[in-house]
């Protein structure tokens, strides 16, 4: 198997549902076609997000190429750590296709 | 109408009931919990139904009997948040975040509270303004605009300009819902909705009853962090909705109401936003402490309002309008 | 009635119909599948409707009529409890833990049975006590407690004792909804209950049956576990069934109850639980093996009573009230 | 019944309005947004609800009476399909799974379609045979196996063979749901679907008019995508339904329909499913681009009929029944 | 801690969730018995996969062995890549019971 | 982008529903503030988990120094892996604020 897997980088990110239209809009500014996301509950330093009326939170998934990745994270960092309650961090994944992940 | 008997008639309402059995729930600990989907599912109709049954009543209403209480409802939202943000900054000490987000919550309306003013009022038979609803859908949104401006006045010109809140301010979900419905019903009037009749106006209470038990579990998480919004943030949502009321009233006297229509404006005033404010300020004033606005909002605002503030308020304007 | 119409009654209700529909999907391997809410949202409100129904007819009950029906409600579930774990144990050749599962199973109720004798006997126009959602809500805890007292007995002391269960019991949903429901019928009596009663009266039925459908659903998976659970199982829920509800008719008639009140009575000694009784077992008996107590109770017991079962015990309470 | 008063009263139906009031909120970017499990509760309830009052109404029903339509109602299906796919292979340049993916959805129906159908003649006061839920229920399949097969004629025999489909297509959601309430309402009768008729036939149109909202929703999605569909697949669906119906009028009048059986049979023919056909289509013919047949179906054709298609139908039934 | 845990292979598909049953199967018929699922929502080269109209998507995680994660991979490159807008990838993970995945 | 990425413990729990508050305080005995919890279905060596009657899974991914996810690993295996079925790994993933999950 392991001479056929290629790496490529996943970038996963929780945070308030709110910002998911932002976040996507952001993932293709960078070059990113493809994310899957899910619905998910969560608590942290800030207030619980258990139910739809506390704001739930949101979980994307996405890979991605090294360079995309980075310029991601880079993003995330800048423009959303600071203000707002969000998790990201960055995976080694073994895929098939990678080119299907530029 | 005694304040005694009206208290008695609002406290045994089912939906009440409901709404303490909810919190109830919470304090012994159940596992009882709504589906995700639920509480979405019952907002998405309530609001809907409001909207409707409000347009078709709006259809015989001409705009000279409806700007002035149309004005009144403008300048009630921005008075109170204005005020608000004064007291909360000066005599409670808040920064100007948490501050301006408490005021955006109060300035703004509950449309759930509402909801149990119309049960109440249909159950007492005191006739209202058949344009009340459009009344509600006006005054979700001023109070919000003023506060976040207010919490942004200093801050160094932000990415995410007014422009942005003022589009999600006015596509929210609640505000498409509620106007929506009421321009469905300007436009189908009478004959469309009986179509749909048995759906809107025959189970409204029914579900009210349902998502009031679902209020009353989140309300219920909320009661424990009471202790960490501290003192003065209880007093005031316990007293601030009363002169609200009363200040909405006498407007609501002023704008020509009938004495059912100034109590469902004087609960307006009194009650506090739990579904436009909360959305609009998580996003816009990201660095205010939900747990200041949610408990400030929904575990002490809308209990005393819907339990012994509705009867209070019809109390006050019998009195006004005496 | 005799029991060839009741029978016939009973399979042609649009319920029952709609649960053999269920099953019929599972077998040909329909992808027809309920959204996960949905099943939760369906439950709550049969849950709270037959609570609250229950609760204003229960407002004008003597206690002087109750206490029977109430200790006779808590001795059947004992005994039933009892003596499902000894045939279970000794005859069945289970091992203690799952003999206490399915005795816990068998010795609670099940209100969507329940739900649909309601059905079945308002068809039928026979009357029956007002009381008897409150004998359904009391019938949920005591057999579950005692198996899981009987599955513990020899184990060393667990950290988890049965405090936190006895506090799980009073606290599940099912508890929260049926008391809390009937509580608000007592307070709110049938005026406040007229406010509602298009969505919980009007809609039951309706409810019921799409949640028979799912029901079926689920009970058609559980079919091809049939053989997995053998046939000492097989045979013990289908005729316990039989004994159980004869066993109640005498019962009620023991503690006054009418003939439609002594059917319900057998139909709810008869049925097992699979909305307490599961939660319940799965944190307190974990070892047992999930496979044998849900498919004895949901595929096994269920398809049972509501089908041949219920015209059955309304025979047996014919001939033994004769 | 002139074709601008039929117009106006299908436009300010509150159903055909909630459906542009969803495309509006999709326009201005509103946050709105159906739960996911709503949308599969409400299309669950509307699929059962048409099939049970469809199956009591059958239940009076002769079979001389109903195999005519059957028959029509099949080769409209498979003409349609047949007749599509030779229109976009050869005139619009589609490759095989495209257009056979296309003619699928054309050539089957759409059961929300439909239901504002039988919501539009009832307001009207237009009789129509009680079968046409069968009629409905029958045009789901052909017409999507027909397409499957002229999509894979030429490819090497696939893994998946044209019984998996089939195997699909008779036990998908949409025909289990169908054809189970048709044999509910068939065997429980009318007696039996009082019990819960307040459900499903007082509610009917309450619940269509919320779902046409969330299909509204999904529709103003799509419309961002017409520019990628091209101007033949807008013209395609804008100018084909209208032969379809006007053909499916002729073939109702030829089986011996009413004017209102006619005019909803039409409607069937014009209707594009964006149920049933998009589900097997998926499974079956993955190589076809979803945004062509999803928009196709629910951005053009449906909110046509529903809209202007409606009415005009019915004029062309009214000429060719004068 | 590390002396303790011993490496797993996961393997995560995401993928329509029509193709949810017949995915399973095969998981199955490689030897694989357990396996969480979720649903998701998610775009990619293909439709967007957000409403149930559209289809969504489903989340598979599989923890198995080096070998039965090496012949799923095969099997999903063989019989879906090509025709299924699919998503599938390998990670190593640790666990204290490596016999449970096998 | 490597130079500011650290490396932290992520440990993913999937468990019955019915175990989520036990372990959420589990959690928070080990020193663990922050946490993300969906619903997923599952099917492993005991009964499938696909109904809300069956009792669903959720799965609670949790990110944390090295020493709180060793102890909570410790915890898991003392206190569950023998009664329930439940599924427990540990993966390093890397983030730009370690600090933030200590
Ligand atoms: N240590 C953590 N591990 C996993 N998820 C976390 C963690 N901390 C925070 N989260 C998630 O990120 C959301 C926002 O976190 P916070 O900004 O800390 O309130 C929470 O609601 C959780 O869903
Ligand atoms: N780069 C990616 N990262 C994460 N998920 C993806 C990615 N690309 C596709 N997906 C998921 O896989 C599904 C099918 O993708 P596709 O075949 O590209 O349409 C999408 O709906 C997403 O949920
Ligand atoms: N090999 C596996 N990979 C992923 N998830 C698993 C695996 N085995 C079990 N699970 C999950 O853990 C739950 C309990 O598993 P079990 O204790 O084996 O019944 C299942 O319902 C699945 O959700
Ligand atoms: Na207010
Ligand atoms: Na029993
Ligand atoms: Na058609």
């Amino acid at each position: 198997m392991n001479n056929h897997l290629k790496p490529v980088k996943m970038i996963t990110i929780i945070a308030l549902d709110a910002l998911a239209e932002r976040l996507i809009s952001d993932l293709k500014a960078c070059g990113i076609q493809g994310y899957t996301m899910a619905e998910v509950a969560g608590e942290g330093l800030h207030v619980r997000h258990f139910s739809g009326w506390e704001g739930r939170n949101i979980r994307i998934d996405t890979l991605t190429n090294e360079t995309k990745a980075a310029q991601l994270m880079e993003l995330l960092s800048d423009q959303y750590f600071e203000k707002y309650g969000i998790v990201a961090f960055v995976q080694t994944v073994e895929v098939l296709r990678p080119e299907k992940y530029n | 109408m005694e304040l005694g008997s009206a208290l008695f008639a609002s406290l045994t309402s089912p939906m009440v009931l409901a709404f303490l059995l909810g919190i109830l729930a919470t304090l012994l600990r159940s596992d009882l919990k709504f589906p995700e989907g639920m509480y979405m599912g019952l907002t998405i109709y309530l609001l809907f139904a409001i909207g409707l049954k409000g347009g078709v009543k709006l259809s015989d209403v001409a705009f000279a009997d409806f700007y002035k209480p149309l004005l009144a409802a403008i300048a009630a939202c921005l008075i109170i948040a204005a005020v608000s943000f004064v007291i909360l900054t000066k005599l409670g000490k808040f920064d100007n975040a948490n501050a301006a987000a408490i005021a955006a919550h109060f300035g703004s309306v509950s449309a759930v509270t509402f909801s149990e003013g119309l049960a109440f009022l249909e159950l007492m038979s005191i006739s209202f303004e058949g344009f009340m609803p459009a009344i509600l859908a006006i005054m979700e949104v001023p109070a919000i605009l003023l506060s976040i401006w207010l919490a942004r006045r200093h801050a160094p010109q932000s990415q995410q300009g007014m422009g942005k809140v003022l589009h999600e301010l006015f596509t929210n979900k609640g505000t498409i819902l509620l106007l929506g419905g009421l321009g469905i019903g300007l436009i189908t009037q009478k004959e469309g909705f009986e179509q749909v009749a048995p759906m809107y106006d025959g189970l409204f209470r029914g579900v009210l009853c349902l998502f009031l038990l679902e209020v009353g579990l989140v309300a219920g998480r909320r009661l424990f962090e009471l202790k960490k919004v501290g003192f003065f943030l209880l007093g005031y949502g316990l007293v601030m909705p009363v002169l609200h009321a009363t200040m909405g009233v006498f407007m609501a006297q002023w704008a020509g109401l009938s004495m059912g229509g100034a109590t469902l404006f004087g609960l307006l005033c009194a009650s506090a936003s739990y579904i436009a404010a909360p959305a609009a300020v998580r996003i816009a004033i990201p660095e205010a402490n939900p747990t200041l606005y949610l408990t400030g909002s929904l575990a002490i605002a809308f209990p005393f309002n819907v339990t012994i503030g509705l009867p209070l308020y019809l109390y006050i304007a019998q009195i006004i309008y005496a």
